[in-house]
């Protein structure tokens, strides 16, 4: 497989920053609209960096970096509407910075102190799935329910290359196809599934599985936003239309370790990384915005202090998380009346006063 | 006041669900047209339509993956799996998903989902089509777990299920299905008894028998031989396995001083294992005798010539009243 | 989807009893070989029939009837070679047939007094799977073993119309692509699933879904058995020489019910068998042999006859089938000795002694 | 002799079973390059080539489902499941597949694989990587469930597993995978006792403590603990779970009257039930206070900062002596 996404690759904005057309896909943006997806780019990445730097400094126990995939979750979020909603993996966090989720809220997970951190309904935003796959017939069972309510929405499912392989991911597909769903499916393509490189997990591009279905399947440039949301964008319209679904291969690469517990220096070559540094997707619309006399230096500064005040804000605000309280475990676990969970509330309430009173 | 079968009287659930609450919805396989391999949902599709009485491809982890989606959605999704055997496929999504979704979203997204699974054994059928796999399912904090023994309960459980904000595994018992009794369709739910209660179905003196499902008739008849001997057995209907109601079956040992429990499931780690368990620790001063428990072997269910020797019956339960009152 | 099978439909024998001709594959078949195959499909399809009457006079709990589906059948198990490998559904009767295992092996696990009833390594034949779907990724794994031993053969894995929905199938394909095992994915798409016509399970024909895992897929006339055995044989050779594997799509129709236990009037058009029926896989090769001057009407009188004898055979030996002893349940639950089983074995036979000594 | 920690001595039972049967294959997501993300295969692809140690594409049912058919032409597979929480795709293969395929053919093809699940929680991980389903296996009739809880057991065991004709679901207790202890490499199999017995490390008179995998070194340490204040614990550790060796525990309890069994799982249906039961029923004149169980509580596993609250640890291990002893 190509290394460079082939000929197939949909792409508005090259590597070297240039605008260039496709002619099935565009976009017509306003200097004020790039300049918020740059925004969008810097901010996520100075926000996963910092997670990061906190799991480090044992503040989270575990962090999935975003680092090179920014254009590709900001690109897609912002083809989103409002009524749409989005079903993540682990790793989106840029998706979630485009639905209006607090980065705070992503943290939680990552720290221990919840295995949720925000109100799916709020944000259209659905908690993230660590099971690979799961999520995928959720989305699909989602869309049913779209087309059941007249409602407007479509929705999107979010998944990696790794994933294409599960059984769940190709019966959302299954489904999707045969009630014709209005579902986009969005695989961002980053090369690897932990140590894993993609020939481990298909011998074709991952865009055509869509065709073995029986709808529509792309690749776009998963490192060039403007291609990411008009690709998206289209997407999503189909399937508002009751055109049905859509696979959206993003051709990206995880510029990171799958996670901090990772260790790509056993699996994979430092000239690989180096290759795809050349194509970093904040850099081409940086270029792109410099040249066209969109931004100068002082807004550049400008962002990357804001950058820089979200980051700090974040690291406080990180520390600052409280544990949840012990019986809390107790809270949800049912919410009709569970004779054995009172029970065992009980038990433990009265377990720990037992220590409170020094019985022990 | 009508005589129905246990399959009618599920299905009358069904329909009355259906008319109550439009967020109601079928999903699974051969359940339209067909109207199930039991014909559970005959006539359903026809009248409420193929959106809300869904056909799904045949892939079960699809349609309890798509369930959970549908209840993201504000809809309540009632599904089938076929047959026992064939809702493993569908394992990660109800114990991964479906369980766990009200914790992990702090219950802003409810899991109101019934799985209907006839299951258990004595129909002659070939393999994977006569388990009961209830333990794995009572063993997931998360999900609830009920199984009806007549005609009745069938009715109205399967309504209750459909109406709980949790997840129900609903578990019928297929041997069953024929089995005819009076039901008022017209019985007011909420005047009905939680689900979550065990029910004394007969009263008796000398041995408590707890028993759900399949085995409240083989039970029943097991006392009525008894009877005959002049023991007197309590026999316990627990209509629901997660909630286990302890406290109705502890009240009943207190006086009885023995426990016999039977399901047709594996004996090892099965549902007797728990209420053995806590039964002993509530009642320790007043047990005579261990708590006994009559199930399957630990063995895969045996091709349907021998099921009538892998199956409690109503010798295997007298059996082991005979062993406790020995104690 | 064309009820015709469109025309990608490879076929060399129409309905009429045509020989026809074919860009890429042909068979070149002696009169013997076409009057065997002739002959294997009137004894499999009398086979089916007995077993279906033996169901209504309660010798069996069920059977799953293999009427339509014998080309399918009898083509691609004539195209196996001794040491390839065929993993069935419940319904390949036909392929039992071909892999010289006895008619009577077979009724044992519908009458229930066996969950198998052959010895898999002996016909290299797998026992019948039940499950929809499972025994496709047994067939990877076998053909992974292939692969490792150096073994000359290569497997086929039979499923329906209906198991292109499960995950497992579809993890089969991502396998078999990945490792490029020798296997033929055999579906034979007879149109329904139990219940269900194919378009719940898709809304393209199914021989596409092979180009979505990046390996061939075709589509032939499954009432046509020269088509099947000329496309398996290929399918076939192309595992063996390291090409991976194929999907063939034998297309073809359940002429009766899913089970003894099933009502299709409930769900289908009688008008639709009727069609059927003109394509019927026997019929054709009967006018070919005949038109060919190949057989004349004491040769078919001559295979009735030797139906009719297999018949009888076959109703006595089932008649005659025992019980198995009770104590047998025990038996192959484990290899090694384990506590539990032993002692509930014990007791078992206590129990039942106990009786004999006329206790209870 | 040399001081390994419990991975290094699994990686090192792996590597001899590699040597001594060119049929033995490692299959699972991550073991080669990386050598799994617990580094339990580091260096086995290196040394026996891809073709023996596969990186599988992400698909447990997958996984589980090419072992069957690498079984039935010949191999044992030992595949990996990365954590507890993604065993459950594969379930079916497993339960359906795996544990009755010896049975469903009367013995002609046996399923000698064996299913490594690192698993249990006090990592500090999050959600999925942190849970103990054993009883889901020790409830399927035809499989096999182990869990050692130390480097020399984990050494000696994963070979017995490999070496077993029957299928084994193979639990490593996570958490102890950096404990040290001097395992004899050179160790001769043969001479070692059968994995299917229970062994008393620490021998008691006043309460019997069962426990297995990660609970182990946690019930020791409350043995030194109770052995200040005069109580002597009997520590067994059941190190298999199907079968599970009642009579080594039957034998203690008839000495000492009291048993505590403590696991990770939810107590609900957890282990502890069934060996409850058991023993109950065998020890029914020497049982001095019902048998006490500390486990999971009927929640899923809570967040990471809450984990020392849900898992049983030393003071919840001598409350329930202290119960155990005061009844
Ligand atoms: C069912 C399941 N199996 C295994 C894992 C462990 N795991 C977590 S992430 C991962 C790789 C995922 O790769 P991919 O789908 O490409 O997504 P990426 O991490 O690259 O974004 C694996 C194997 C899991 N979370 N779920
Ligand atoms: C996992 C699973 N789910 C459901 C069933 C029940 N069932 C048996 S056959 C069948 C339909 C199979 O259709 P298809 O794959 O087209 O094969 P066919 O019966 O038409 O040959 C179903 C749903 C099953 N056996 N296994
Ligand atoms: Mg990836
Ligand atoms: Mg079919």
């Amino acid at each position: 497989m190509t290394a460079d996404g082939g000929p197939e690759l949909i792409q508005l904005l090259t590597p070297e920053g240039e605008r260039v057309h496709h002619p099935e896909y565009d976009v017509d943006l306003t200097p004020d609209e790039l300049r918020g997806l740059y925004r969008d780019l810097v901010l996520v990445r100075r926000v996963d960096a910092e997670a990061t730097a906190l799991q480090r400094q044992g503040e989270l126990g575990l962090w999935a970096q975003l680092l090179g995939q920014e254009a590709a979750q900001v690109g897609s979020g912002r083809a989103l509407r409002p009524d749409d909603f989005a079903f993540p993996t682990y790793r989106e966090h840029g998706v979630a910075w485009t639905r209006d989720v607090e980065p705070l809220q992503l943290l939680g997970l990552f720290r221990g102190v919840t295995n949720g951190g925000w109100d799916p309904h709020e944000r259209n935003f659905a908690l993230y799935t660590i099971v690979i796959g799961d999520q995928c017939l959720h989305a699909v069972g989602y869309a049913m329910g779209v087309q059941r309510d007249g409602g407007e929405g479509a929705v999107i499912a979010y998944f990696g290359d790794g994933a294409t392989s599960q059984g769940d991911v190709n019966e959302a597909f299954v489904f999707a196809a045969v009630y014709n769903a209005p579902v986009v499916f969005f695989c961002q393509n980053n090369q690897w599934a932990i140590s894993e490189p993609l020939e481990r997990q298909t011998r074709i591009p991952l865009y055509k599985r869509a065709a073995g279905f029986g709808f529509p399947g792309v690749r776009v440039d998963g490192n060039d936003v403007l291609a990411v949301l008009a690709v998206t964008r289209a997407a999503l319209a189909a399937a508002r239309e009751g055109q049905g679904p859509t696979l959206v291969e993003a051709f990206t690469y995880r510029m990171g370790a799958h996670t901090t517990s990772d260790d790509p220096s056993r699996y994979r070559v430092a000239a690989d990384l180096e290759a795809w540094k050349l194509k970093d997707p904040i850099e081409r619309l940086k270029v792109y915005l410099a040249r066209s006399g969109w931004a100068d230096h002082d807004y550049f500064a400008g962002i990357e202090a804001e950058a820089e005040t979200l980051a700090v804000a974040l690291r406080e605000d990180c520390r600052a998380l409280p544990d949840p309280a012990p019986t809390s475990m107790f809270d949800h676990v049912y919410r009709e009346q569970h004779a054995l969970v009172d029970a065992e509330r009980a038990e433990f309430s009265a377990y720990h006063a037992s220590f409170a009173g020094g019985e022990h | 006041m009508a005589v129905t079968t246990m399959a009618k009287a599920i299905n009358a659930g069904l329909r009355k669900a259906l008319e109550n609450d439009d967020k109601v919805l079928l999903m699974g396989e051969d359940i339209g047209k067909l109207g199930g391999v039991f014909r559970v949902t005959d006539g359903l599709q026809k009248d409420f339509g193929e959106s809300r009485v869904i056909d799904s491809p045949l892939a079960e982890s699809g349609i309890v993956g798509t369930a959970v989606g549908l209840a993201m959605r504000g809809f309540r999704p009632v599904v089938e799996i076929q047959f026992d055997g064939f809702v493993f496929p569908a394992f990660d999504q109800i114990v991964t998903q479906v369980a766990k979704h009200n914790a992990r979203s702090a219950g802003r997204t409810p899991m109101p989902i019934t799985i209907r699974i006839p299951y258990g054994g004595g129909i002659g059928a070939v393999e994977h089509h006569s388990e009961s796999p209830e333990a794995y399912f009572a063993h997931t904090p998360g999900l609830r777990v009920m199984s009806p023994s007549n005609p009745l309960d069938a009715f109205v459980m399967v309504q209750q299920a459909i109406a709980c904000d949790d997840p129900v595994v609903f578990f019928e018992p297929k041997r069953r299905y024929w089995d005819k009794a009076e039901v008022d369709l017209s019985i007011d739910l909420a005047s009905m008894p939680t689900p979550f209660a065990a029910r004394v179905v007969r009263p008796g003196s000398s041995v408590t028998v707890a028993c759900y499902g399949p085995m409240v008739r083989t039970c029943l008849e097991a006392a009525t031989a008894a009877a005959q001997d002049g023991v007197e057995l309590e026999v316990i209907d627990l209509r629901t396995i997660s909630p286990l109601d302890v406290d109705t079956v502890a009240a009943s040992v207190r006086r009885t001083g023995r426990l016999v429990v039977v399901h047709e499931a594996s004996v090892f780690l099965g549902v007797g294992a728990e209420l053995a368990a806590r039964i002993t620790e509530l009642c320790f001063y007043a047990l005579e005798a261990p708590v006994l428990r009559v199930g399957g072997y630990h063995t895969p269910y045996p091709p349907s010539r021998l099921e009538e020797d892998y199956l409690p019956d109503l010798d295997r339960v007298l059996d082991a009243v005979d062993r406790a009152m020995a104690f």
